[in-house]
């Protein structure tokens, strides 16, 4: 009471002084451009685009849907469908998005987005040093800065983008499977019906087996 | 030579603060002017080797007087206002003359009259300790007497100060 | 060169410089040399201070402080400076732009005065006169007119209150400080700090004879410590510039050079008054052991000089400020009595050691009845005063 | 608490010799211990505050009306902002009201994830409060600094749980949104550990500090009648002596099941707010300590819910729980669209904050700041 709290207080001070020389628990600032801390898995800042293959425009996951326009809270994603469509990644043509831009000086990183987004077609990035010069155009990110491959996503994200890339495999797995057996069952009815010889008939189904053998092994494959 | 130099300097310092603090029209100015005369009375004292005295002179008069008049002037809202836009000898400026004239008489005699060393240069070199020594000594009893007069100047100006509700239950 | 060229280095460079110029010319070239002496080396160790301050609290606060600039950011104060120099300077359009202009000026005059007296070595003092601790607090009172200066003249209600609040509170502290000053001088039965430091030159076995190891010296130089705290407006008792309440005091209309000069005679003053500290209480530039003396005296004036700036940057980083009543309570009611009681228990001291003679019974018997009525005095006088507000530690009930 | 009579309020009033003595300032919006941008016109008489007036609204942004033009799930990361340094309790404020309105079931070991994220949020929310009190008071920052360190520790979970350091937008209707990422426990249970530690040094540093106890006893003093009456809750209402947590009063989550205690103060005073909420945080960490190793394994999230075409039954629901700052509320309105009809939000930022006046008439200028600081207010949660 008379004193000894302001000399006790003295004594944490100093405590700290001298363990910031000699521990790291005691200095734990870090010194941005030249040290940085650890990349943490989870982080999100703001949203792109996920493409397959090597051509960002065809290889784009997103099928301008507009659900994420839709549920953006701060509203900062603007999309414009294309009049055409293009092949998706399981071979089904699809309407892409013909403008995609997204203003991150509105969005809030909340990853509503990449919650709605039935095709895995948005992601959240790691990426924060985005400042520029020009405040108004400097930060709408259109669709080419906006797209990122997969082999991105992998490398920010691993853990998630396994389970998103397992779940894709799979999904297409399923979609060539159908086709295949459609096709191999269109294949059967104009077999059956030109030539109704049983040796034939017995041929298709071993080359029906052959075929779901094989699109087992290309699934494992990715 | 040297001498005579640096006192014209000190009494043209404390000259141009004197009158500086009778006709500035801000209160404040003023104020900060006599402090300036102050400064120059004390450089005059240690001009002549009178340490104690003049260092005694900017410690009382810079350190506490002059700041004890700036808070006089702050404290009764002089302090922003400029005083109304006449000559300083617009009103009662005969009063005032014939009282500086009357001062300026009495300082004029006292000098006259007072007996001066021949030389300034004859005049004995006083310590502080030799100060020490004569108040305590000889001036012990004056010494007490101020000592005491300002005590009691202290506490009549805190009971002054104090809050009617306080003083009543004393 | 032997331990004692270069205790006397300065001194003797001093001597042969102005050794160069005829004789006529010769006390004006020294006297010269010593004043560069002063107005280089402070205003240096002022820059060094402020980075170090950075550095330190920034340690205390588990950061690493200003390290950009130079190696270790130890060239911060040139950017700090070159920041300074080229900033505008704006005086408020309703300001009294002369007082506001020469405000910072005084100040820094002012303080620069006090170290003409103060010695930093052996024989390394610019005006070596009788009354020099008087010459330190007439330019300490003086200071307070040119803050009063800086805070009226800019017409703004915050630097107006700082002013007030600084005015105030330099008033008040200068008191108790200048009481425990006097307890030193009413040892050395000397106002020259030179004289000072020679009484406090002896030692017993190794231990040196500053007053702060006596009682009274001891009471005397925390006495002073807080009061000093106080009129260099630091931290507990930075309340004159309490950011959170004033936010600058009485320089908030203050930008660029001018800025930097308060900025400067706060530091200024602040190693000036840590100096007196050390010249009244710490031996000055004594060794504070005797095989240590052939290390140079104004190396270890200096020494101690930084553990002293070191101290007032650990209370910074450690203490919250007082509030203005609180300020002034303490400056009356606990700092006044105290270095009064001290006064007589230094004189007491003095004739208790003419009636019980020499011998070591008698030297521990007065050392322990000094002390235990400081310490008595202390406790009793700290627990009134707590009481009387209600300020107690407290426990705490809990609800399940 | 029953036996506090309610009685009609009138603001006490200063008397002062003469009105044009006063000094009016206004502390704010860009005064530096406003917390952000607050003003307060105050009346001087001297030192002494004789009239005070809180002006706020500067950070107002609409929340309620956005809201209500929104899904509920797209005003989930709108809650991170409103106290933006409790997102996690934010969310779940609002996920219980969502949850109440819409009567979905949360999954255990959900329910243990919001307590413990709602616990470390306490925390790190009473660690900064006390380090900007320490702040107002003039220590230079070092509190505040011990106590971001602690809260950078707490904010790192966060991120790798989240994505986020303090928007964390985790809660969904019907549980959390994603389940802990590989090591987060071990590192929870190491936080965890080393916070004794940490409140020890906040304590040493300033508990029997005689300037804190010399500017906070007897300062500020709210009285239990005032603070009922006025609907003051948390920390400022525990000072007083009331004992009202909704913790212990509404059983919302599963805070049943742990052992805390509550601390409470007597003197109302700014002391005693400090120190409820160095006890608090000691009492979070034994929470902590119970939930963490019973964490049960299972779903995060209710089967049922999904993030899009939410539409509850047309009702209203209030829930509420004990945020760091006091009792937090979201009152919803649904009249069975996608978008809650009516959308209301109890920020005890504010509602603590309406005693300001009464708390500083007559006090010291200085103390003005210093009680504001401790009342621990947002911004963003006072204006919206």
């Amino acid at each position: 009471m008379l004193g000894e709290g302001i000399l006790k207080g003295l004594g944490e001070t100093a405590r700290n002084f001298v363990g910031s020389f000699v521990s790291e628990d005691r200095l734990t600032t870090v010194e941005y451009p030249e040290q940085r801390l650890l990349p943490i898995e989870n982080t999100r800042d703001f949203p792109f685009l996920v493409y397959d293959g090597a051509d960002p425009d065809a290889g784009l996951r997103c099928v301008s849907c507009q659900i994420c326009e839709k549920e953006c809270p701060p509203k900062c994603i603007y999309i414009v469908k294309s009049t055409d469509k293009k092949p998706d990644y399981v071979g089904k043509p699809q309407f892409y998005p013909a403008r995609f831009d997204i203003d991150i000086s509105v969005c809030m990183s909340c990853q509503i987005c990449v919650e709605v987004c039935p095709f895995e077609a948005i992601k959240m990035d790691t990426e924060f040093e985005l400042s520029t010069d020009d405040r108004f155009g400097g930060l709408i990110l259109d669709k080419h800065k906006l797209a990122k491959s997969n082999e991105h996503f992998q490398r920010i994200h691993p853990t998630e983008a396994a389970e998103v890339d397992a779940r894709l495999a799979e999904e297409k797995e399923k979609v060539e499977a159908k086709a295949k057996a459609a096709a191999e069952a269109a294949a059967a009815k104009t077999a059956a019906e030109s030539a109704a010889a049983k040796t034939a008939a017995e041929s298709a189904a071993r080359k029906a087996e052959d075929g779901s053998s094989g699109s087992d092994a290309e699934g494992v494959k990715p | 030579m040297m001498e005579g130099f640096i006192f014209g300097l000190l009494a043209i310092l404390t000259l141009v603060g004197a009158l500086a603090a009778a006709v500035l029209r801000n209160l404040v100015h003023c104020a900060l002017s006599l402090s300036v005369t102050f400064v120059g009375l004390a450089l005059m004292y240690l001009s002549l080797g009178a340490q104690f005295v003049g260092l005694s002179q900017i410690l009382v008069y810079i350190g506490a007087v002059a700041i004890l008049v700036v808070f006089a002037i702050l404290l009764t809202r002089g302090a922003g206002a400029l005083t109304p836009h006449r000559l300083i000898a617009a009103a009662g400026w005969r009063l005032g003359w014939i009282a500086s004239v009357a001062v300026g008489f009495v300082l004029i005699f006292a000098l006259v009259r007072s007996p001066l060393p021949a030389s300034g240069d004859q005049a004995a070199k006083v310590t502080v300790l030799q100060i020490g020594q004569a108040l305590m000594g000889p001036y012990v009893l004056p010494l007490e007497v101020v000592a005491i007069l300002l005590t009691v100047a202290l506490i009549g100006a805190v009971i002054v100060a104090m809050p009617e509700d306080q003083k009543e239950m004393r | 060169m032997n331990s004692a060229t270069l205790d006397q280095f300065f001194v003797l460079l001093q001597h042969h410089l102005s050794a160069l110029f005829p004789t006529v010319l010769q006390p004006w070239v020294s006297m010269i040399l010593g004043v560069v002496g002063i107005v280089a080396v402070f205003p240096a160790i002022f820059a060094l201070t402020t980075v170090l301050e950075r550095k330190g609290l920034g340690r205390m606060q588990n950061r690493l402080g200003p390290n950009r600039v130079g190696p270790f950011g130890i060239l911060q104060p040139i950017a700090d400076a070159i920041k300074s120099l080229t900033k505008e300077d704006i005086v408020p359009r309703s300001a009294d732009d002369v007082v506001h202009f020469l405000a910072p000026v005084v100040l820094v005059v002012a303080i620069f005065l006090g170290y003409a007296v103060l010695p930093v070595g052996r024989n390394m003092v610019l005006l070596n006169i009788d009354a020099g601790i008087l010459l330190f607090f007439a330019v300490g009172a003086s200071t307070e007119l040119s803050i009063f200066m800086a805070g009226w003249s800019s017409r703004n209600k915050y630097s107006l209150l700082g002013a007030m609040r600084a005015v105030a509170q330099m008033i008040s502290y200068e008191v108790p400080l200048l009481l425990a000053a006097v307890v030193a001088v009413m040892m050395a039965g000397s106002l020259a700090p030179t004289a000072i430091v020679q009484a406090q030159g002896g030692f017993t076995g190794i231990f040196p004879h500053w007053y702060v190891f006596t009682p009274w010296g001891f009471a005397g130089f925390a006495l002073f410590v807080v009061a000093a705290l106080a009129e260099t407006n630091r931290s507990p008792f930075d309340l004159p510039e309490g950011e959170s309440e004033l936010v600058a005091g009485y320089f908030t209309e203050y930008s660029g050079f001018k800025f930097a000069l308060f900025f400067l005679g706060e530091y200024l003053g602040m190693m000036s008054i840590a100096g007196y500290g050390i010249t009244l209480f710490l031996g000055g530039w004594g060794a504070p052991f005797s095989f240590l003396t052939f290390i140079p005296s104004w190396a270890w004036f200096f020494a101690k000089l930084f553990l002293a700036i070191f101290f007032f940057i650990w209370l910074r980083g450690t203490l919250p400020r007082l509030r203005q009543d609180q300020l002034m309570n303490f400056a009356w009611k606990f700092m006044l009595p105290l270095s009064l009681l001290n006064l007589c228990v230094a004189a007491a001291w003095r004739f208790l050691g003419e009636c019980l003679g020499s011998g070591t019974v008698a030297e521990v018997m007065r050392w322990l009845v000094c002390a235990a009525v400081l310490v008595l005095a202390y406790i009793l006088l700290a627990r009134t005063l707590l009481r009387r507000q209600n300020i107690r530690p407290r426990s705490y009930r809990y609800a399940d | 608490m029953s036996d506090l009579a309610i009685q009609s309020y009138l603001p006490p009033v200063i008397e002062v010799e003469s009105q044009d003595e006063l000094l009016e300032v206004a502390m704010g919006p860009h005064h530096p211990s406003t917390h952000g941008v607050f003003r307060m016109d105050v009346a001087l008489d001297g030192e002494r505050v004789v009239r005070l007036k809180p002006v706020f609204g500067y950070l107002h942004r609409n929340h309620e009306k956005i809201a209500e033009k929104t899904t509920y799930l797209a005003s989930m990361p709108y809650t991170d902002r409103l106290d933006y340094f409790c997102s996690m309790t934010n969310n779940w404020a609002y996920a219980l009201a969502v949850e109440k309105l819409a009567g979905i079931e949360v999954p255990e070991r959900a329910e243990y994830l919001r307590v413990i994220t709602a616990e470390l949020t306490r925390i790190q929310n009473h660690a900064s409060a006390i380090g900007f009190l320490l702040q107002e008071m003039g220590a230079s920052g070092t509190p505040l600094m011990y106590a971001f360190r602690e809260r950078e520790i707490i904010l790192d979970l966060f991120e790798s749980l989240s994505g986020s350091r303090m928007m964390c937008n985790y809660m969904r209707f019907g549980g959390c949104r994603v389940d802990l990422p590989a090591g987060w426990l071990d590192a929870a249970r190491q936080v965890v550990a080393g916070l004794p530690r940490f409140i020890d040094e906040i304590e040493a540093l300033l508990t029997s500090n005689e300037i804190l106890m010399a500017r906070s006893q007897g300062v500020g003093i709210l009285k239990p009648d005032l603070a009922i009456n006025a609907g003051v809750t948390g920390v400022m209402l525990r000072a007083t002596g009331v004992n009202y947590d909704v913790r212990k009063v509404d059983h919302y989550g599963i805070y049943d099941r742990f052992s805390f205690r509550v601390p409470l103060g007597e003197h109302g005073d700014i002391y005693d707010r400090y120190m409820l909420r160095v006890l608090e945080m000691r009492e979070s960490v034994k929470i902590l300590e119970q939930a963490i190793p019973q964490l049960p394994a299972g779903p995060i999230l209710d089967p049922k819910s999904k993030p899009r075409g939410f539409r509850p039954k047309p009702g209203e629901a209030y829930g509420r729980i004990e945020a760091p700052k006091g009792e937090l509320g979201f009152y919803l309105i649904s009249d069975g669209t996608g978008n809650p009809y009516r959308y209301r939000v109890r920020p005890p930022s504010l509602i603590n904050l309406t005693i300001l006046e009464d708390m500083c008439l007559g006090q010291n200028v200085a103390d003005v700041v210093l009680i504001f600081g401790s009342v621990d207010i947002v911004l963003g949660e006072v204006d919206r």
